[in-house]
């Protein structure tokens, strides 16, 4: 199968229907998308590195394949991401705040699934792709027309949890749409050594229709989501895309790739940055203007700021929230522990 | 009229999917076939396939789904067709299912119950005779329960689909063709032990295939002269220890006795619970009777196996002898 | 993909390369083969209903598919059966007793798997996929020309686990033959409910190489099956067959097939029977005559009487029995368990 | 020269690898990597990819061709990148790896180890801090051990790989960067507990991560008079029961603590034991410490979930007061 792609790497957009609908607008919102991702990724990282987060997984170099499918779907078909979708969660309206409290470690996640729909993170890989499955059993069930999106990595797709949702949503026809960026990477084990024929044949095997696009050309990628969405929403079946994009930074902010891949590597990647692609073409355009350029970086440094200060803001959280919701209808045996423990911990406080 | 404990269940699914459209039943041909204990018989003839599911042979994908339709606001009770089935499930079960309350922060809940015929007794090949409710015990954010009788069965099976929490279900297969009146009510709460029998000598703590080999135990005991008083968990998790430390305490004295092997099963919870809150009033230890730590045996053996009468008789005995 | 044939139901041989290594000889061993394996799973039935044996699960009616691809290897080619491979078991020099005593359920397996380069069987559902795919992975690292093949089913083939090892066994290239008995049923469940597309399609996209044959011709699945293998121990890569054949019976002796499938299904598949036809075969060649077929009757008469006393004479274990070989070095909590259950039993004795 | 506890795993791993052929390693990123702990570092280039491999994520795979591995021959050592992630093997685990021996009638062996790094106290997010050995102390089959120093983690590995048992090797992730000497010999079995220091007042019972809290409990209680022994159990299935029972008998106190939730967790186990064995000598209820029973927490509350030197200090102290 071809790789679909719409803009080339130095920000020519091809010969192709899909590109009759890029314009300007449109163009100018996926770049912000994109670099406000990039910020707040970046000051995360620097969050981590000094103290203020216990861990931060990158979405460095994904941005495109993210703000393209997410900003194909509608608002209200649910996704179930994985652990690195921050570009994804931040079109959904999700704050840097619910966004950071989980590697913090104030929480173990951070926002209202049902207001944005979008699901918590999932850190067992693939285990969100059967809850997909299901929620979209019952939006089927249902009988409206959202559908249900699902992102996952390259390396979560040989786990047999992933495989179990790919043929089920392929036997009960469900209204699913398995979204994979395929970064080449799994922390360090390449896709080589990961499975021996390309996911989006696999997916094919499954009866899944199936699309491979180039996870760094967001245009592309929201006109292949737009296309799998329509066919999902229409009751055509589950569908699979599988977008090539690049980790470009460590695995999380615990890896040392330099242990097991080449700079040269990591160089042919950056001539295909997804940021720089689509500010070529507004530049070849003279889509951009100095004008727009300031605001978003204002608005960039702005969001650093706000991120800045959320993060540290965020405040230890009360030990009684660790025996909180253990059973939605309660169990006396945490009642007694909350207890026991309160009156422990404040017998400390009498000494 | 009594019914049997499969009839029982059946009636509370039936009522389930009746009263409540969100209810769905789901798993390895509980459809057509009604499963492979019946127990879903004419469930998919009166509610249609959409509602009572034939999944595809992939346990995982059975909880994984039934998460995901809980989000959607079903409440999908799941069948694994035998106990040692359930492991291709556990990663859903004990990372997602149980965790995915808190884990959430409150925001999500996932009412799914899954059904688990469970235990041995049947004659049953490899893996089809597990008693792993320790497991699930010892998995915090699970709700766990053993039917015992048809009553229970029935009331605890549609307390279990109407409760919020996520449920492991274990039915006792042995149990399936025995007898019982069903009442016109739930005369317990879910998560309460009951006694089923009292008496004044020892206390017999048990659940699922094991009630009604203690209950013989005890009408046996009687005839020597022992009034031995029967208490049925039916909560595995949360456990109703008030109700079991008012018992021991009482007596004196207490066997535990369960099916599963008995090096960290759920009887050592229970012992140690018991020693430890009736430390002054236990006149002698209290005694475990398991199955050994060995791999369940072939069909054969199993009546050496499985706890007895006469393995309960002889730990009560040694336990009244102390 | 064209199922592939060599031998029509009503016993033509196809015009095919392979039909030229068809003579007398391999015809008559083949049907030989299957017509003991049917003998003996025909007793077994009989022997379950009568109480001797607690389950049955009669392979009748997928006697091709098991002979024809197990007499395609070499005898020293390791094989991971499932639970229903009585015909292949039998091939491989199990006998009856050996067979039978797991489900009189005097053990829990019945054979040496090093001896007869046969597994025991797995009753949990796809996990001697994983099994096969490390074994080959062994045969492989000792550099020798075997070859794994492992048995399995049409529903087995839903479960996290089979996916697991199509694509571990992709990646690594391990030497292993996946074969798929897909005899329309898992117990009630159709294959229409157990996957949105054929399996040989999704082996291809898991980077197989795979081939559709028809299960109930013995020859061509014996050619299927000579091939794969020859190409697996070249080293060209795994590879699968899905043999399309029939579940003549209930899926065990404890089923009830006629609340699911329909009488007239049965009709058909009943004029695609291996046996009928490879005898059809034998007859219009003239390969077949008064002798041959009264030895084989006597065989199988012979096979019949030797399964009816073997089984009988299986003897109940001793209690002991039980608490061998929980760890291979011995555990001492089990020890203990052992002398005081002999202790306790022999209590009873002296009463 | 003391070395850390995961650089004496790895040497021990080296050993294996140098001296057993038939020795392989294998799971997620344990090449190039050296593993997300590095303790498999250097391994890979000293042996080769085809003897330290790295495998798809896929745990049910690691183990279940690590079983088919050792049926052709081979000694698999196998890494579960976090216990959180041992579910997905679960099924592999209890139903063939803990007994395919016996199911097979003892003709097939299989010597593969599990090793998982284990429990909390790294600051680590959801699923990388459970401590899940009750699971696999229950699964009759099984040899589960924990090491708890770098002497035991060497030595106990070399055991491990050494030995024909299916092993679930537990390493304490916090104990990682732990410095300690590792003695040219092994100085214990494998399935034999440690009295890691003497005492005469109380027995504290532990393993893996909370060895080194208990010791710290047992200084801080020296200061205040008491004088405790701790006793390191290693082996947590088959349990050295009597060497456990032998202290508790001498002191008769005992407390056990571990970092998993407390209810139906080994330390049940092990207090339902010494209550029955020593009920004579007992001079209070064994209590227990251990985690609460919720999903382990966010980062940020661990060491409030943990047990650390105060609360088993407050056991301690409840206890002798008894
Ligand atoms: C079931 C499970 N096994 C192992 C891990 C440890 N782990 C975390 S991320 C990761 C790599 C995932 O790679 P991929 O799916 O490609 O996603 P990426 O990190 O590249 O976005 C691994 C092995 C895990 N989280 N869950
Ligand atoms: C993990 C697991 N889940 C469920 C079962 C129960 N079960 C036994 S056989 C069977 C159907 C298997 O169908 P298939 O793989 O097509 O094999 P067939 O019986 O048709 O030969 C099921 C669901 C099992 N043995 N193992
Ligand atoms: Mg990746
Ligand atoms: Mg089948």
């Amino acid at each position: 199968m071809e790789t679909y792609r719409l803009l080339d790497p130095d920000g020519t957009l091809r010969d192709d229907p899909a590109a009759e609908h890029v314009d300007a607008e449109l163009c100018r919102a996926l770049y912000r998308d994109m670099v406000l991702a990039r910020r707040l990724d970046s000051e995360a990282y620097n969050l981590q590195r000094q103290g203020e987060l216990g861990l931060w997984l990158q979405c460095l170099g994904q941005e495109a394949a993210q703000v393209g499918s997410i900003r194909a779907i509608r608002d209200d078909d649910q996704v179930f991401p994985s652990y690195r979708d921050h570009a994804a969660a931040m079109c959904r309206g999700i704050t840097a705040e619910a966004l950071l409290a989980q590697w913090r470690g104030v929480r173990q996640s951070g926002w209202d699934p049902a207001e944005h729909h979008f699901g918590i993170y999932t850190l067992v890989l693939a285990a969100q792709l059967l809850h997909a499955v299901g929620y979209a059993m019952g939006v089927a069930r249902d009988g409206t027309d959202e559908i249900v999106l699902t992102y996952f990595g390259d390396g979560s797709s040989s786990e047999g949890e992933a495989n179990e949702a790919f043929n089920w949503a392929a036997t009960v026809h469900a209204p699913v749409l398995f979204f994979c960026q395929n970064n080449q990477w799994a922390i360090s084990t390449p896709t080589s050594a990961q499975f021996g024929a390309p996911l989006h044949r696999r997916a094919e095997g499954f009866g899944l229709a199936a699309q491979l696009v180039d996870g760094n050309d967001v245009l592309a990628v929201r006109a292949a989501t737009q296309r799998a969405a329509e066919a999902v929403r229409r009751g055509e079946g589950p569908a699979l895309i599988e977008a090539t994009t690049y980790r470009m930074a460590g695995h999380s902010t615990s890896d040392d790739p330099t242990r097991y891949r080449s700079e040269a590597e990591l160089d042919h990647w950056r001539t295909l940055d997804p940021i720089d692609r689509l500010r070529r073409l507004l530049e070849r355009e003279q889509w951009t203007d100095e004008a727009f350029v300031a605001d978003l970086d204002a608005e960039a440094d702005a969001l650093g700021t706000e991120v800045r200060r959320v993060c540290r803001a965020l405040p230890d959280p009360d030990p009684a929230a660790m025996f909180a919701h253990v059973l939605p209808t309660g169990s006396p045996t945490v009642d007694h522990q909350r207890e026991a423990y309160a009156a422990y911990s404040a017998s400390f406080e009498e000494d | 009229m009594p019914t049997t404990l499969s009839r029982a269940v059946n009636e509370a699914l039936h009522h389930a999917l009746a009263t409540d459209p969100s209810v769905l039943v789901m798993g390895q041909d509980v459809g057509g076939l009604g499963g492979v204990f019946r127990v879903t018989d004419g469930l998919q003839k009166d509610f249609g396939p959409d509602r009572v599911i034939d999944t595809p042979i992939a346990e995982a994908g059975i909880v994984g789904t039934a998460i995901g339709l809980a989000m959607r606001g079903y409440r999908p009770v799941c069948e694994i067709q035998f106990d040692g089935f359930v492991y291709p499930a556990f990663n859903q079960i004990t990372s997602q299912l149980a965790k995915i309350h808190a884990r959430s922060g409150g925001r999500i809940t996932v009412p799914v119950v899954v059904r688990i015929p469970v235990s041995g007794g049947i004659g049953a090949v490899e893996h089809h005779s597990e008693s792993n409710e320790a497991y699930f015990a010892h998995t915090a954010g699970l709700r766990v329960v053993a039917a015992a009788t048809p009553q229970d069965a029935h009331w605890m099976l549609r307390q279990a689909i109407a409760s919020d929490d996520p449920v492991i279900f274990f039915e006792p297969k042995c149990r399936y063709w025995s007898r019982g009146e069903v009442a016109a009510d739930a005369d317990l709460p879910l998560d309460a032990a009951r006694t089923v029998r009292p008496g004044s000598d020892l206390t017999l703590l048990t659940w699922g295939s094991m009630v009604e080999t203690c209950l013989a135990a005890a009408r046996a005991a009687e005839e020597e002269g022992h009034d031995l008083e029967v208490v049925d968990l039916r909560s595995l998790s949360p456990v109703d220890v008030d109700a079991l430390t008012a018992a021991v305490a009482r007596t004196g004295r207490a066997v535990v006795v369960h099916e599963a092997p008995t090096f960290g099963g759920l009887g050592g919870e229970i012992a140690a619970t018991l020693a430890e809150r009736c430390f002054d009033r236990l006149e002698a230890p209290v005694l475990r009777v398991g199955g050994f730590d060995v791999p369940y045996p072939a069909a054969r053996l199993e009546s050496h196996y499985r706890p007895d009468l006469d393995r309960v008789l002889d730990a009560v005995d040694r336990s009244l002898a102390y």
